[in-house]
C-alpha cells in the first residue's frame, strides 16, 4: 500500500525524466526554488553548474540576479550580502575556490545566513589536481555549516531543494552545503526526475521573517565582540547546528511525503543482519561499496553499507545504532587528515561517535580514491574479505590503510 | 547586561536597537572640557559641523545676549559623549569656546 | 545484447566527439525509461589525445561508479586506438570499429573472440558533414547491435544536440552507417 | 555636482551616526561618516569594511549606526555590497520587497587601496549601483599605524619606520582615483572632512547616479595618533592638505573632470600654500630633511601637471 501511494505521489509531482549530470541537477533545483541572487566564479569541476544557471538566466527561465564575480571570495561575500538583505541565494565552488572562500564560510554561519552552496569535491593543491575527492569538503567541516553529501544526481537535485527549506527554517538559519563527487558525479549523466515547479515552491516558501537589512528597522549585522560576548554568540550557532539534526529529519520526512522519496540522514544498504560494514560517503564510494556488498553476499559474507548523507551535524546515534551489531567495520575516506592518529577524517568521527556511546567495535580506517585514483568494486569487495579475516584472527591494523598507493603505506 | 546568557541574545550577534552606542558614555574620556560662551557665540554652526561625535547639540532654545542680540538657537555640549578633542574650540571663528581642565570628582 | 547491464566504452581522440556520442546513448536510454550512466575520463582537454567515455545501460538503477575495465561493446573511432588500449583483449562481445576496409579491420584487430561491427565512418562522415567527424556515424554502427535503444530516439537526440541543420547531416550519416555497417566474425 | 546644500545653514539636522562610538578623540573618519550618513540617510544600507570605523562603531552589544549596517570582512565590502544591491534589485522586481534603499560602502585605505582592491574593481566593472566611499587616513590605524598603499611618500609608520638607512615610506601613494576612473564609472570624486558641504553635495550627487552604475568618493580623513598631531588639529590639517595642493578636490562626472574650490585655483602654484605648512604639523613627517621636502614638493608639482593634462583633455 505504501509503495502504491508513493508511486501515485511520484506520478503527480514528476514533470519529466531527464538525463542530467549532478551539476546540471543542481542548476535545475536552483531554478525550481525561485532563487533571487546567484554569485559564482568558474572552477573545475563546478563550472558547468554556473554555466547552466547563466543559460537559464540568459533565457529568462530564472528571474534572478546573476553576479559574475571576480573570485570565489567575492562569490560567497556577495551571497552573504544578498542573504543579509533578505534574498534567497545560491553559490557553488570546488577545491581551491572553497579554500579561497574559507574565511567567509565561518562568517556565513556566524551571521546565521541561510546560504545554499553546491560543492562537487576535488583534491587540493599542491600538486595541482583537478580530479575529484573530498579533501576540500573536509577542510570546511568545522566552519559551522550544515553539510549534506549526496550520492546520485537525483539525490543532488532533491538535496538542493531540501537545503533551502532547512537553511531558511527559523529554528535553523544556517548555511547548507550540498557536496558530491567531483567528476564521478558532477560530470556523470544519470536519470533525474525533475518536479513541477509549483510543488517545489510549495515546499520551499520564503521566510522573510528573519533579521535582514531594512531601513524601516535598521539593525547592525557583523559586530565586533569582546571576550565577554563572543563565546555566547558562537555557542548559539553551535547549538543551532546540533539541534538542526531534528529539523533536518523533519524536512526529510516531509520531503518524502511530498515527493514520494525515501531519504534519511543516513542510508542503510543490506545492513540489518550485516557482520561487515563499509561506512562511506558520496557517490563513487557508496555505489561501488553497494555493488561489492552484493558480490560479497553472493559469496556468503554478510556485507552491508552505511552511507553518511548528513555529515554535519554528524548523526552520532544513527551511525552507532546502525553498526552496533556488526562484527567489523571499515570507514572509507576520500580525504586526508594528515598528522592525526588515523588519517581518515570521517573515521575519526565514527570512532568518536562509538566511544561516546560506549560501543567498542573493531573499526579500520581506509583511505581510497584520492585525486580520483581509480576505485574498483573489487577493491571494496576485498575490504569485506579483509574484515572477515581480521574478525577471524582478532588482529586489526592500528593505522590507516592507503588503498591503491603504489609502494603501500608504512 | 553582562549577565545575559546565550539564551537571551539575538542570533548572529545582531544589534537590533539603532544607535544604542549612545549608552557608551565617552564623556568620561575627557581631560579638558569645551565650554561655550553663549554671549560670544555667533551661532555660525561651525563647531556643530565639525564635531566628530556628534556632541554639540543644536537646540531650539532662544537666547538673548548681554548686548541684547536675540538668537533662536543655542549650542550646548553633550558632556555625556564629548571626548574633549577640542576641534570645536580650535575651529571656532570667534573663540567663543574655551577648553577647561576637568576637575576630579 | 540484452544482459542486465550493458557496458560500453567509446574510444576516441580529443575533439572527435566520443564524449558526446556516449552522452547521446545514455540520454537515449534514459528517454526510453531505462537507467543509464555516462561519464568521460577526465583531464585537461587536449585535441588528438586518446580519450575514453563510458556508458552503462540497465533496466535497474546503476550503482557502480568505476571505470569500465571490460566493456561489452567497444566503439573505436580509429584503428590505431586498438593497441593503445588493448581493445581486442579487454572487449567481451563487440568491437564497433571505423576502418577503411574489411582487410584493414582484420589486419589491425588480429585475434578477437567476439564479433566486429565494421563501418567506413571516414567516408560516410566526410560525405555528409564535409569532414571526418565520426562520432554520430559510429552511433549508427553501434545501433546495429544495441537493441536496448531504438534508432528514432537516437536520431531525436542527435537533432537536439547539434541543432536543426547540422543535426540533419549527422542524422543522415548515422542512418547511412546503420545500413552500411557489417557484423563480421574474424 | 548638483548643489543640494548651498551654505552651512542648509545642512541637515538629523543624526544617523553616533554618539558613543569608540573612535579616538578628534577622529577624522568619524567626521566623514557623520556627514556621509547625514547626506544619505535614512534610505541607505551601509556595508562597512573591517577597519577603524568598523571596530569602534559596532562594539557589541552597541551600535553607533541608525541605518541598516553590514560588516562581513576586510577585503570584500564591495563584493558584499554587490550582493546587497543585487538582492534589493531583484526583490523589488519580483514585488517581494518594497524598498528604495541605496547601498553605500564605507571602507578605509587598507580595505580599498590594498586588500579590497580586487573586489572593488570587480564591483566597478560589473556596474553595480553602489556608492563606494573610501575614508583615507593613510595607514592601517586600527592595528596600530602600519603603512598601506595609501600612505604617502616619506611618512613614518610602524612598518615604514625612520631608520639609519630608510626614512619612512619608500614608495609614493597609490593614485586610487585614476584606478577607479579607469573603470569608466559615472561618477568619482575626492572630498575632505574640512569641507563638509562639498562632501554632502558629492554624496547626494553620487547617490543620484546609482541607477546608471557605481560611484566612488575618496575622502581624506586625518588621524591624530597615526599622523601624530594634537587632536584639536584634525580639521585644520585636513584643510591644509587641500590648501597646499596635497589633496585636491575634484570630480570625475561622466567623462568630464571638474575641480572644486579651493582646488580649482591651484593649477597656479602661487595660489597653493607651501607644503611645509601641511608637513610641519604632523609628527609622521618630523624626520623630513629639506631635501625630502623638496622631493615631496616636486611630486606634488608633477601630480598637478598630470591633473592639468587631465583637465585639458577632459575638462
Amino acid at each position: 500500500m505504501a509503495v502504491a501511494k508513493a508511486l501515485s505521489v511520484r506520478e503527480e509531482v514528476v514533470k519529466e525524466r531527464l538525463g542530467l549530470t549532478s551539476n546540471y541537477a543542481v542548476a535545475y533545483a536552483v531554478k525550481a526554488v525561485d532563487v533571487d541572487v546567484i554569485a559564482a566564479y568558474p572552477i573545475t569541476p563546478q563550472t558547468t553548474i554556473i554555466e547552466k544557471l547563466a543559460e537559464f538566466v540568459a533565457n529568462g527561465e530564472i528571474d534572478a540576479e546573476y553576479i559574475p564575480v571576480e573570485s570565489e571570495h567575492s562569490a560567497l561575500s556577495a551571497v552573504v550580502g544578498a542573504a543579509a538583505a533578505g534574498a534567497r541565494v545560491f553559490t557553488a565552488t570546488s577545491a581551491q575556490g572553497l579554500e579561497f572562500m574559507h574565511e567567509v564560510l565561518y562568517i556565513t554561519s556566524g551571521l546565521r545566513l541561510p546560504v545554499v552552496m553546491a560543492v562537487p569535491g576535488r583534491a587540493l593543491s599542491a600538486p595541482i589536481s583537478i580530479h575529484g575527492d573530498y579533501q576540500d569538503i573536509m577542510s570546511a567541516r568545522d566552519a559551522g555549516w550544515i553539510m549534506l553529501i549526496a550520492s546520485s544526481a537525483q539525490e543532488v537535485y532533491d538535496s538542493i531543494i531540501m537545503a533551502y527549506r532547512i537553511a531558511e527554517d527559523g529554528r535553523v538559519l544556517l548555511p547548507v552545503m550540498v557536496a558530491y563527487d567531483g567528476f564521478l558525479m558532477s560530470h556523470t549523466t544519470e536519470p533525474v526526475e525533475i518536479y513541477h515547479e509549483e510543488y517545489v515552491r510549495k515546499f520551499t516558501p520564503r521566510n522573510l521573517n528573519r533579521y535582514r537589512l531594512d531601513p524601516r528597522s535598521p539593525i547592525t549585522i557583523g559586530v565586533i565582540t569582546s571576550p565577554d560576548w563572543y563565546y555566547e554568540i558562537k555557542y548559539q550557532a553551535i547549538k543551532a547546528l546540533k539541534d538542526s539534526k531534528g529539523i533536518i529529519k523533519e524536512v526529510h520526512e516531509e520531503f518524502n511525503k511530498s515527493f514520494g522519496t525515501n531519504y534519511d540522514i543516513i542510508e542503510k544498504y543490506m545492513l540489518d543482519d550485516a557482520d561487515y560494514v563499509l561506512i562511506t560517503y558520496g557517490g563513487a564510494s557508496s555505489g561501488n561499496a553497494k555493488e561489492a556488498a552484493k558480490r560479497a553476499r553472493e559469496r556468503g559474507l554478510r556485507a552491508g553499507v552505511l552511507r553518511i548523507r548528513l555529515f554535519r551535524p554528524f548523526p552520532t546515534d544513527e551511525v552507532v545504532n546502525a553498526i552496533k551489531d556488526a562484527k567489523a567495520i571499515a570507514v572509507i575516506d576520500r580525504a586526508l587528515s594528515p598528522g592525526n592518529t588515523y588519517e581518515g577524517p570521517v573515521f575519526n568521527d565514527v570512532v568518536s561517535a562509538l566511544y561516546s556511546r560506549g560501543v567498542d567495535k573493531p573499526v579500520i580506517s581506509v583511505v581510497h580514491g584520492i585525486s580520483q585514483r581509480t576505485m574498483l568494486v573489487d577493491d571494496f569487495y576485498n575490504l569485506y574479505k579483509m574484515l572477515d579475516e581480521y574478525a577471524k584472527t582478532g588482529e586489526y591494523p592500528r593505522k590507516t590503510i592507503f588503498m591503491g598507493l603504489r609502494g603501500g603505506e608504512e | 547586561m553582562k549577565q545575559l546568557t546565550w539564551k537571551d541574545l539575538p542570533i548572529g550577534g545582531v544589534v537590533t536597537e539603532p544607535g544604542n552606542a549612545r549608552k557608551n558614555l565617552t564623556g568620561t574620556w575627557r581631560t579638558e572640557r569645551p565650554v561655550i560662551d553663549q554671549d560670544a557665540c555667533i551661532r555660525c554652526r561651525i563647531c556643530w559641523m565639525y564635531c566628530p561625535e556628534p556632541a554639540i547639540l543644536e537646540l531650539k532654545k532662544p537666547y538673548v545676549t548681554k548686548t541684547g542680540k536675540k538668537y533662536d538657537l543655542t549650542y550646548e555640549i553633550d558632556y555625556d559623549h564629548c571626548k574633549g578633542c577640542g576641534i570645536c574650540a580650535h575651529e571656532c571663528p570667534v573663540k567663543a569656546i574655551k577648553m577647561v581642565p576637568e576637575v576630579a570628582g | 545484447m540484452s544482459a542486465s547491464t550493458i557496458e560500453i566504452t567509446f574510444f576516441g581522440r580529443g575533439g572527435q566527439g566520443a564524449v558526446t556520442a556516449a552522452q547521446i546513448i545514455a540520454q537515449a536510454a534514459i528517454r526510453r525509461g531505462l537507467f543509464a550512466s555516462s561519464f568521460p575520463e577526465y583531464g585537461a582537454e587536449r585535441r588528438g589525445a586518446p580519450v575514453r567515455a563510458y556508458v552503462r545501460l540497465s533496466r535497474e538503477p546503476v550503482l557502480a561508479r568505476e571505470p569500465i575495465e571490460r566493456p561489452d561493446i567497444s566503439v573505436v573511432f580509429d584503428t590505431r586506438l586498438l593497441s593503445v588500449f588493448n581493445i581486442p583483449q579487454i572487449t567481451k562481445s563487440y568491437i564497433v570499429i571505423n576502418a577503411l576496409s574489411i582487410d584493414d579491420v582484420r589486419q589491425s584487430i588480429g585475434k578477437f573472440s567476439g564479433k566486429v561491427v565494421y563501418v567506413n565512418a571516414y567516408e560516410i562522415s566526410t560525405k555528409h558533414l564535409g569532414k571526418p567527424i565520426v562520432n554520430t556515424t559510429m552511433l549508427g554502427a553501434l545501433l546495429k547491435v544495441l537493441d536496448l535503444i531504438d534508432l528514432d530516439t537516437v536520431k531525436e537526440l542527435v537533432l537536439e544536440t547539434f541543432g536543426k541543420r547540422l543535426g540533419k547531416s549527422n542524422v543522415d550519416a548515422l542512418e547511412e552507417a546503420y545500413k552500411a555497417a557489417e557484423v563480421v566474425v574474424l | 555636482m548638483k548643489v543640494y546644500f548651498r551654505t552651512i545653514k542648509d545642512l541637515p539636522v538629523d543624526e544617523y551616526f553616533g554618539p558613543g562610538q569608540l573612535t579616538c578623540a578628534g577622529c577624522g573618519p568619524s567626521i566623514a561618516v557623520r556627514w556621509l550618513l547625514k547626506a544619505a540617510a535614512p534610505d541607505v544600507i551601509v556595508v562597512n569594511a573591517t577597519g577603524c570605523i568598523e571596530v569602534t562603531t559596532t562594539s557589541y552589544p552597541y551600535t553607533a549606526w541608525s541605518v541598516p549596517y553590514l560588516h562581513v570582512a576586510f577585503e570584500n565590502s564591495a563584493a558584499a555590497a554587490s550582493g546587497v544591491e543585487a538582492a534589493l534589485k531583484v526583490l523589488r522586481r519580483k514585488g517581494i520587497l518594497d524598498t528604495k534603499a541605496k547601498v553605500m560602502v564605507i571602507a578605509g585605505d587598507g580595505g580599498t587601496f590594498d586588500i579590497g582592491l580586487q573586489s572593488l574593481s570587480g564591483m566597478l566593472e560589473r556596474g553595480h549601483g553602489v556608492l563606494y566611499v573610501l575614508y583615507d587616513n593613510e595607514a592601517y590605524m586600527n592595528t596600530g599605524i602600519q603603512r598601506s598603499g595609501g600612505t604617502p611618500h616619506f611618512a613614518w609608520t610602524t612598518t615604514s619606520p625612520v631608520g639609519s638607512k630608510l626614512r619612512g615610506k619608500v614608495q609614493r601613494k597609490k593614485d586610487i582615483m585614476s584606478i577607479v576612473i579607469g573603470h569608466h564609472i559615472p561618477y568619482a570624486a575626492t572630498a575632505n572632512i574640512a569641507y563638509p558641504i562639498d562632501l554632502a553635495n558629492k554624496v547626494k550627487t553620487a547617490l543620484d547616479y546609482l541607477d546608471e552604475g557605481p560611484a566612488f568618493i575618496h575622502v581624506l580623513a586625518p588621524c591624530p595618533p597615526g599622523w601624530r598631531y594634537p587632536e584639536d588639529m584634525t580639521v585644520e590639517i585636513a584643510r591644509l592638505a587641500t590648501e597646499t595642493g596635497y589633496f585636491p578636490l575634484y570630480e570625475w562626472d561622466h567623462g568630464r573632470i571638474r575641480f572644486n574650490p579651493p582646488s580649482n585655483a591651484h593649477f597656479d602654484k602661487s595660489k597653493r600654500k607651501p607644503i611645509i605648512e601641511y608637513l610641519k604639523r604632523q609628527g609622521r613627517f618630523a624626520h623630513l630633511t629639506e631635501e625630502d621636502i623638496k622631493e615631496i614638493e616636486k611630486e606634488i608639482d608633477e601630480y598637478w601637471d598630470y591633473l592639468a593634462r587631465l583637465a585639458k583633455a577632459f575638462g
